[in-house]
């Protein structure tokens, strides 16, 4: 059979592409991150189906997120994101209460400085605190006056760093910027917006995956459903998915070298069960069925919240003409992607593999023919 | 609610979905607050004085549900001249007793009932924390009571609370706990709007609220505005307990406590109860209207399930062999008892007060005061080890080779290895089957105890003493299965539910309860799980297969109706309030009640229907009084007996608060049960001097990733690994005042102990401004504790002691102290520390702020 | 296996007959994931049970494979939590299942400095003994004026809201029946 | 489910096209972009500010320096590159760093330097000079058999390294190369084993042997060669197969620089083994080379704006410049130094070791650039707001041009 003129990319419906006749409706992931409450059940119901190991045991600080990121031990990863921003049409929760200035960007400015071990190499890494202010900014973000504060003088404690127990806390400083006394604020020059963004994130499940594509031993494989599945019985841990996920999601097990990540639970589906996550979520921010369903359902759902006064809702990975021939598993969020540290504008690196191919054919050539004319060229 | 409850809240989200407001109320903004359309930060301890302000909002607008107000409400009632108002007395009622820190009550009585309060004197009610009596019923008055249905009358309740709360302004609001007036008349007023004949509003409060010296206020208040509205007894209404443990609300029903027995029957007190008949009198209130007539049916019936043949009318169904109260015997008083060595053996059965109960070192030091300790538990928690690892070992104040105390620990059966009924926190009965056996020696309480018990029967077999003929008499030969003779845990339920003696047939209603002896029931409000024979707990129709209110799914108490008082969801003449909120209604033809529920009534007495003059009991209930377990069959908006500190709610300080009471010169409730241990000393309050020296207000709380003292969660990793250490919230505005870095370590230092954790510094919380003032709070997490996956200081070491008079629970929600940058000291110098603090607030070992402070001066009046 | 089987079996003869040339699916599975099936399919038993946490009261379903527990989640006939869980109740495997749970008595004599292993019988029968002990040393038979107590205040017991309704029946039963008045549990605190 | 589902895609571009015309839509864009902008130019103080952030604390700078995560923001440099303005969760990588180590890397060598060789030798066996055949020969064995070892021996489940032969998938550059290391290696082995022959006695069964093996040798020598170009290219699509900003968006050079830099190592081989008479070739072999390589790599250095930041700086940077002045080095060392066998040598050894620094520089400039989220969002959001002010869909994305 000739593969499908969009194999490489562009929409697909990607389970017949790669060879199952009669399959299945596409099964997917719609999160709706507009009723997370951040309660990790998913994190927790996925580990305790899938025996997925320990992650770590240290506290972040990056609000209520001490997982850190999606790794080969985490395969649901819960964001919590701390912002003075307006939340759709809310009142806002600290208007009229004697406040000084936000402190979410400094505070995420330090947690940028906490990594932490997860059974992965290298885990989750310290991350750059400006890059960590803006995602916490909903104005200007005085990120130097909190830290050229002098710790010494206006922070006792940050003169020893022991006692501040800062040794894996980042850069030192104040819980805020500002010099003005507490208090002082009528409410109005002080911060009275503030929202809790929080997502419940997962392997996407890419209608074109990378990871799948450049596996070499076919352990990545798609099943019927249209997911993308790890076989763990013949992964050799070659680790080229790994920097083909244009998400970051696939990882590598310290101490068993494979790679992991979400099965959207293949087992429970050829069962026809609900993936372990989706089930427990007690506020169906996690919804799992047929993609169609899901992607109109979604559409339904940024309706509404814009008609409700929620103008900043928006569909993340629903479209099956982006970068990568769109996601089996979609979000709803209510800020830029890379706030949640979700890529603005992924595409799959396989989009190019036709040129790339050639230019290797190409140069491969030259090559050949520089050799001959180095061999017949010349007297000696 | 999304913190402490998620998979209730999925109900919150859908009525969110379908278009409902959802306000939150916190003093720092949880996962809660994040979805919710409106936050209002709060003083922690000042709720009385926010929802008093609801209440006037209402009263001030005439926004109440008046028809429901006047019918089904004592609203109309007439309260006796005696009675004077905290209005008029700076804080108190009338009847106080500055002696004894209690009310008399006979002049809250409805005129003409002056003499009847039954309670002269509250002292010995506060000992024995009577309210939990009218859990299930409400406390005694007489029927026939004046009424001004014009609501005209001075002194008409309507009235009375018109005045009690006339200065519970939005300006009283914001002053008192800091929410801006705006956002308060935005909650009042949606609050208004989505109650009446149409709509109904819920107000749904987890059991902090219960944890505070005014606990019972609290809820009374929410009651109010529950009542005035109309939201009482119909479907979407209601005052909604989420409690905090699988069976709390069986262990209240079928009581492990001290003062009740099964069905919230009183255990006999020495004084009041010496026979039989008194005891029964004392529930029964002769003469009186309402359900509670067949108390004597319910009283019999137990002490024949317990005793068997031995219990006959004769003997007063063995009525002495019940131990007598003569005071408090609650688990504070116990611990301080322990301290003092009085009490030799002591068993904690899935229950961690090290870390779980407040002042966490007064527990452990009780404990390592013990001749013997028995835990059982599925983990080593820390009131198992306390002598090993406990903080103190840490201080030298347990030494481990000078403690007696000898421990038995003894693994327990989880949930999944044993069958039997939790009842949730609605009041169904679930039974659960037994998955697999429990591993090594675990075993499951019943077998425990049941084994335990055989055993002390055995070796007292030959006794003559008449004390242990209690214990020889004992019906206890329940049959066991298995190779461990695990006993049956559905013949235990059996017997809770009741059957006939005779015929051993399992009784279906307690309506068949009898007084003579024919009848054993082990818990008369549960009679009917067992009805025909059948577990009803044990019923699971999909709710894909019924309707809504899904009645074959367990079984609720009392006789399995979902919503109490559903009366009350029916106008006067028995027709629904409204299309949309129909529920239980009178159906002519038939000559019945009838719905979608249990009608919470007399099946086939019609609203026409009233009382002949001088009807009790049941009968004297009438056609259209809803509220059946009532004196009155009113819902009481003003309370002439059984609450304690009074019968309407007043707003008084916490015990420990930085802030003068801007309503009352009393400052906090004056019938607080205090405690003058030297282990139990009270941070100073206005308008005590040195109250500055715990300058902050502080709160503690769940994760959702943890449980109560973590015993079922730090010790389980994948829930340990998502909240891993021990954490203190503070606002920005704090962290600059005591250089706090997010990330950094602080310590907190309380009257009674200091603790340190990692720091937070998160826009989440927020400063007040109370009278001027600005009020810096700070929140911790109550889980953690020195054993398990993940440690940390345990935040209950914080709190001293101090109770609510109705129900002796502690004031855990709310308390003052110092915030320090850096970690706490560690050995002695930790002690010194505390001392210092204490000698600089000038509180001696024991100290108690007065309980009387009316003196505007501040000048303590009477006490200490 | 005979080499016929071993090459049909081989996923590249499969790209190259098959379906799926680039060997994206269903050439690439292997026999493993062909006979995936959910662990709850083959469960010996499945116990209707309640979450032990709080007290919602959301339903769980308890699945058993070779006498050990396989899986709990939410059971979706429930009214009230309609098969969903919180991260605790998603937790319930991992809490009976855990390894720090302690399956073996332990017993500490005084001024002991470590546990020390002890027979569960002997266990029952020490504490008995003690009951009894301090039952007889501090019993109350009346007051001053001769009005009856009936009671011991030597012992207390505190737990009853995370157990079932049967045992606290049984414990006030058995307490009160010994004369035992200081019985409390969570429901206090 | 509805029994006929539509085409995939239909329903969103029903939605998406709804959306366009719907004026409802319109305050996500006016609300939302300038809430963007006030942020973006309202933190440009507080970011600038903020490069000083790890000078101000040595203690973070060294720690941070170890980890690498951010490293390049280590040192003082930092402060005149201004930082471009980019948002992350908590600053984090949003890729996964490359979980490959070092010896990946010695692969790219010793596979291009393989390859090289047996070209070499393949010349050196058609034009008669059996100094530069037999070099090459034993050379390309030599470095084949690295190559498997540094493969294998990276894989988490080195006992597994055979499951690359379970599929052949045109999608995935390492299935083709193992392949054609597959095809490769067995004939470079031969070809090797038959530089064997001259040593062997003229007569017995080894004497046959002898006989036979030559011409074996010349047939495998001529299958290596003929997959050695395949060999010495085909990992410049593995690296640009991946995610990893700085190689993917290099695809079209990576070859380029891998064929060069193997021309130039087999010609450093040709360089030191062969006797200068017949080194002529390899002379030519490495002017090619450097001149494929060095473009290349100087292509890669200028041509990818933000994405060619990694290959300029840090170890990356230094490896990259040390290759430029090697190759250099080598190739005038090999033209000028024609009649001294010692400057030829050195001129060999050069060409390797320029080889050698390029795969490193190339392969550590790609790490880098995975491991800080700032190379993975900038150019994919500049891809967004382009086109969400080039058509007037805010928050959805408009159809890529096509392949």
């Amino acid at each position: 059979m000739i593969p499908d003129p969009n194999s490489l990319y562009g929409p697909l419906d990607p389970a017949p592409d790669a060879g199952w006749s009669s399959a299945p409706p596409r099964m997917g992931f719609f999160t709706d991150t507009s009723v997370c409450i951040g309660c990790k059940a998913c994190e927790v119901a996925c580990k305790e189906w899938n025996g997925v190991p320990e992650s770590g045991l240290d506290l972040l600080g990056m609000s209520y997120d001490n997982t850190g990121a999606l790794t080969a031990n985490s395969w649901r990863h819960v964001a919590f994101i701390e912002q003075p921003r307006p939340a759709g049409h809310r009142t806002p929760p600290f208007a009229g209460t004697p406040t000084d200035a936000s402190v979410s960007a400094a505070s995420a400015a330090v947690a940028a400085g906490t990594s932490k071990r997860t059974g992965t190499d290298p885990g989750v890494p310290t991350g750059t605190p400006s890059a960590a202010a803006r995602m916490a900014g909903g104005g200007p973000v005085d990120v130097l006056g909190a830290i050229a504060a002098d710790p010494t003088a206006a922070n006792p404690i940050a003169a020893d760093p022991t006692a501040a127990g800062l040794g894996s806390a980042g850069p030192q400083f104040l819980g805020m910027p500002g010099a003005q006394p507490p208090g002082r604020g009528t409410g109005e020059e002080g911060r009275t917006d503030f929202r809790w963004l929080m997502m419940s994130d997962v392997c996407k499940h890419c209608t074109h995956a990378a990871c799948l594509d450049v596996c070499p031993t076919g352990s990545l494989f798609r099943t019927e459903f249209g997911t993308v599945v790890v076989q763990e019985d013949i992964c050799n841990g070659c680790g080229y998915c790994i920097s083909a996920c244009p998400y970051g999601v696939i990882d590598q097990r310290k101490d068993d070298g494979r790679a992991w990540k979400c099965t959207l639970c293949y087992d429970r589906l050829g069962a026809g069960m609900t993936p372990a996550c989706a089930q427990a979520c007690p506020t169906e921010s996690i919804q799992y069925g047929p993609l169609d369903e899901l992607r109109e359902r979604a559409a339904a759902r940024v309706e509404t919240l814009h008609e409700r006064g929620v103008p900043e809702a928006r569909l993340y990975g629903h479209d099956p003409n982006d970068g990568v021939g769109g996601d089996g598993a979609f979000f709803l969020l209510l800020d830029e992607p890379e706030v949640y540290g979700l890529p603005p504008d992924p595409i799959v690196t396989t989009r190019d593999l036709p040129k790339m191919w050639k230019r290797a054919g190409i140069a491969a050539l030259a090559m050949a023919a520089a050799t001959v004319a180095a061999f017949v060229g010349g007297s000696s | 609610m999304a913190e402490a409850h998620p998979v209730g809240f999925q109900w919150v989200m859908e009525a969110k979905r379908k278009g409902a407001k959802v306000f939150h109320v916190d003093p720092r903004f949880t996962r809660t607050s994040a979805v919710a359309d409106s936050y209002l930060p709060i003083r922690a301890g000042t709720d009385i004085a926010l929802l008093g302000g609801v209440v006037r909002y209402i009263l001030d607008n005439e926004l109440d549900f008046r028809e429901y107000v006047l019918s089904y409400t004592n609203a109309a009632t007439i309260v006796s001249e005696d009675f004077s108002d905290t209005e008029d007395g700076d804080g108190f009622f009338s009847g106080f007793d500055p002696e004894t820190g209690t009310y008399v009550q006979d002049s809250w009585q409805y005129e003409g009932n002056e003499g009847s309060s039954g309670s002269g004197h509250t002292a010995k009610e506060r000992d024995s924390a009577s309210g939990l009596e009218h859990e299930s019923h409400g406390a005694q008055v007489d029927g026939d009571t004046p009424r001004d249905e014009t609501l005209q009358h001075p002194r008409c309740v309507y009235q009375i609370l018109k005045r009690h709360f006339s200065r519970y302004t939005p300006e009283m609001v914001e002053r008192v706990c800091g929410i801006p007036q705006d956002k308060f008349l935005e909650l009042a007023e949606a609050w208004t709007r989505n109650s009446g004949r149409e709509r109904t509003g819920m107000l749904i409060y987890s059991v902090g609220w219960t944890q505070h010296s005014v606990g019972v206020q609290y809820i009374r208040t929410g009651a109010i505005i529950q009542l005035l509205l109309g939201n009482m007894g119909r479907p979407g209404g209601g005052v909604m307990a989420l409690r905090g443990h699988a069976s709390i609300q069986g262990s209240t029903d079928i009581p492990t406590l001290f003062n009740l027995l099964p069905g919230y029957l009183p255990m006999p007190h020495h004084a009041d109860h010496p026979t039989f008949d008194e005891w029964v009198d004392s529930i029964r209130h002769p003469g009186q209207k309402g359900f509670w007539g067949n108390a004597g049916s319910f009283a019999a019936s137990l002490l024949k399930a317990y005793w068997g043949d031995a219990a006959t009318p004769e003997n007063d169904f063995c009525y002495g062999y019940l131990p007598r109260m003569t005071g408090d015997h609650g688990t504070y008083q116990q611990v301080l008892n322990m301290i003092d060595g009085k009490i030799k053996g002591y068993f904690l059965l899935g229950q961690n007060p090290a870390v779980g109960s407040a002042h966490g070192r007064a527990q452990r030091l009780g404990m390592a005061n013990l001749d013997w300790l028995v835990v059982r538990d599925l983990f080593e928690i820390e009131s198992a080890t306390f002598w090993k690892n406990g903080p103190e070992v840490a201080t030298g104040e347990i030494v481990p080779e000078e403690c007696r105390t000898e421990v038995f620990f003894l693994p327990a059966a989880s949930h999944v290895e044993k069958e039997g009924t939790f009842t949730q926190t609605q009041r169904l009965l679930q039974w659960r089957e037994k998955a697999v056996e429990p591993p090594g020696d675990a075993r499951s309480e019943l077998w425990f105890f049941y084994h335990l018990g055989r055993r002390l029967r055995e070796k007292l077999a030959d006794s003559k003493l008449p004390r242990d003929r209690a214990l020889l008499d004992l019906t206890w030969d329940y049959p066991t299965h298995g190779p461990r003779a695990e006993p049956s845990a559905e013949s235990v339920l059996r017997e809770i539910n009741g059957y006939d003696v005779a015929t051993g047939r399992p009784l279906s209603s307690f309506a068949e309860a009898r007084a003579d002896g024919s009848t054993a029931i082990g818990c008369w409000i549960y009679t009917g799980v067992y009805a025909d024979g059948v577990n009803q707990a044990a019923r699971r129709k999909s709710r894909h297969e019924q309707d809504w209110v899904a009645a074959e799914w367990g079984w609720a108490w009392p006789a399995n109706r979902r919503i109490l008082y559903n009366r009350a969801s029916a106008d006067p003449d028995g027709n629904p309030w409204s299309e949309r909120k129909r529920y239980i209604w009178w159906d002519a033809e038939k000559g019945e009640w009838t719905g979608h529920d249990v009608p919470d009534f007399e099946k086939t007495k019609p609203p026409s229907y009233r009382p002949p003059p001088g009807a009790s009991g049941t009968e004297g209930i009438a056609g259209d009084d809803p509220f059946i377990m009532q004196g009155d069959g009113k819902g009481w908006l003003y309370a002439p007996s059984g609450v304690l500190d009074g019968p309407l709610p007043t707003h008084y300080e916490p015990v420990e608060s930085p802030v003068r009471n801007p309503l009352y010169g009393q400052q906090a409730n004056p019938t607080r049960k205090m405690y003058a241990h030297p282990v139990n000393s009270v941070n100073p309050s206005p308008p005590e001097g040195h109250s500055q020296v715990f300058p902050y207000v502080f709160t503690v709380s769940r994760l959702t990733e943890h449980h109560t003292a973590g015993g079922m969660s730090r010790t389980v990793s994948p829930l340990a690994e998502l909240q891993p250490e021990m954490f203190v919230e503070v606002s920005p505005e704090l962290a600059v005042e005591r250089g706090l870095a997010h990330l950094g370590w602080a310590h907190l230092v309380s009257g009674r102990a200091v603790i340190e954790a990692r720091v937070l510094v998160t826009d989440r919380l927020t400063p007040l401004r109370i009278e001027g003032r600005l009020i810096h709070q700070v929140w911790l997490p109550y889980h953690f504790g020195f054993e398990g996956l993940v440690t940390g200081d345990s935040a209950n070491d914080l709190f001293g002691i101090s109770l609510d008079p109705n129900v002796l629970i502690q004031e855990s929600k709310v308390g003052t102290c110092d915030v320090r940058p850096g970690r706490r000291p560690t050995g002695p110098a930790l002690l010194d520390l505390v001392a210092d603090y204490q000698r600089r607030a000038g509180i001696g070992p024991g100290h108690n702020a007065p309980a009387v402070t009316t003196d505007s001066e501040g000048r303590e009046r009477s006490d200490s | 296996m005979g080499l016929r089987t071993f090459i049909e079996g081989w996923p590249v003869y499969r790209q190259l007959t098959g379906t799926d040339p680039l060997g994206r699916g269903a050439a690439a599975q292997s026999a493993r994931s062909a006979g995936l099936t959910a662990r709850t399919e083959d469960a010996d038993s499945v116990a209707r049970s309640v979450c032990p946490y709080c007290a919602v009261g959301c339903g769980q379903r308890v699945f058993v494979r070779d006498g050990q527990v396989s899986q709990i989640e939410g059971d979706p006939d429930s009214p009230i939590s309609r098969g969903r869980l919180c991260p605790k109740g998603s937790a319930s495997k991992s809490l009976v299942t855990s390894p720090l749970r302690q399956t073996k008595v332990r017993y500490r004599r005084p001024y002991s400095t470590q546990w020390e292993d002890l027979d569960l019988d002997t266990a029952l029968d020490m504490i008995a003994d003690r009951m009894l002990a301090a039952r007889e040393q501090t019993w109350e038979d009346v007051d001053t004026q001769g009005r009856p107590l009936n009671r011991t205040l030597g012992f207390s017991s505190l737990g009853g809201a995370t157990l079932d309704n049967e045992e606290n029946y049984l414990i006030k039963k058995l307490f009160t029946a010994m004369g035992a008045l200081q019985i409390e549990n969570q429901a206090r605190i | 489910m509805s029994p006929h589902r539509p085409e995939v895609g239909e329903i969103f571009r029903r939605f998406r096209d709804r959306l366009a015309a719907d004026g409802r839509h319109q305050p996500t864009d006016s609300t939302d972009r300038p809430t963007v902008n006030d942020h973006s130019t309202a933190r440009a103080t507080a970011n600038d500010q903020s490069t000083e952030l790890p000078a101000a604390n040595g203690e973070s700078t060294g720690r941070r320096g170890r980890r690498g995560g951010g490293g390049r923001r280590g040192g003082g440099e930092e402060l005149r590159v201004p930082e471009a303005e980019f948002t992350s969760y908590y600053g984090r990588p949003i890729l996964k760093a490359p979980v490959w180590k070092w010896d990946i890397a010695a692969y790219l060598f010793t596979g291009g330097l393989a390859a090289g060789s047996s070209l070499l030798a393949a010349g050196g066996q058609l034009t008669g000079r059996p100094a530069l055949r037999r070099a090459g020969r034993v050379t390309a064995l030599a470095a084949v058999s690295a190559s498997a070892v540094f493969l294998v021996k990276d894989l988490g489940r080195p006992a597994r390294f055979h499951h690359m032969l379970r599929v052949a998938k045109p999608t995935s550059p390492m299935s083709m190369g193992t392949w054609i290391l597959t095809a490769y290696g067995p004939a470079a082995g031969v070809a090797a084993i038959a530089e064997a022959a001259g040593v062997l006695p003229r007569h017995g069964l080894l004497g046959m042997a002898g006989r036979a093996l030559p011409p074996v040798g010349n047939v495998a020598g001529l299958l290596a060669a003929g997959t050695a170009p395949a060999l010495a290219t085909y990992t410049g699509v593995l690296l640009a197969g991946t995610a990893v900003p700085s190689w993917h968006e290099a695809y079209p050079e990576l070859p380029v620089i891998f064929a060069g830099s193997a021309l130039a190592s087999g010609a450093g081989v040709g360089l030191l083994a062969a006797p200068t008479a017949q080194a002529g070739p390899a002379r030519r072999m490495a002017v090619a080379g450097a001149a494929l390589e060095l473009y290349g790599t100087h292509r890669v250095e200028t041509r990818l704006g933000l994405l060619s930041e990694p290959y300029r700086q840090g170890n990356p940077g230094w490896l990259l410049r040390a290759s430029r002045m090697l190759t250099i080095g080598g190739v005038a060392g090999a033209l000028l130094g024609r009649r001294s066998r010692l400057v030829s040598g050195l001129s060999g050894v050069s060409l390797l070791a320029a080889s050698l620094a390029t795969r490193f520089g190339i392969f550590y400039g790609g790490v880098a650039s995975a491991r800080d989220p700032r190379y993975t969002v900038v150019p994919q959001r500049e891809r967004v707001d382009a086109r969400r002010s080039g058509m007037d869909l805010p928050s959805d994305r408009a159809a890529p041009p096509a392949v």
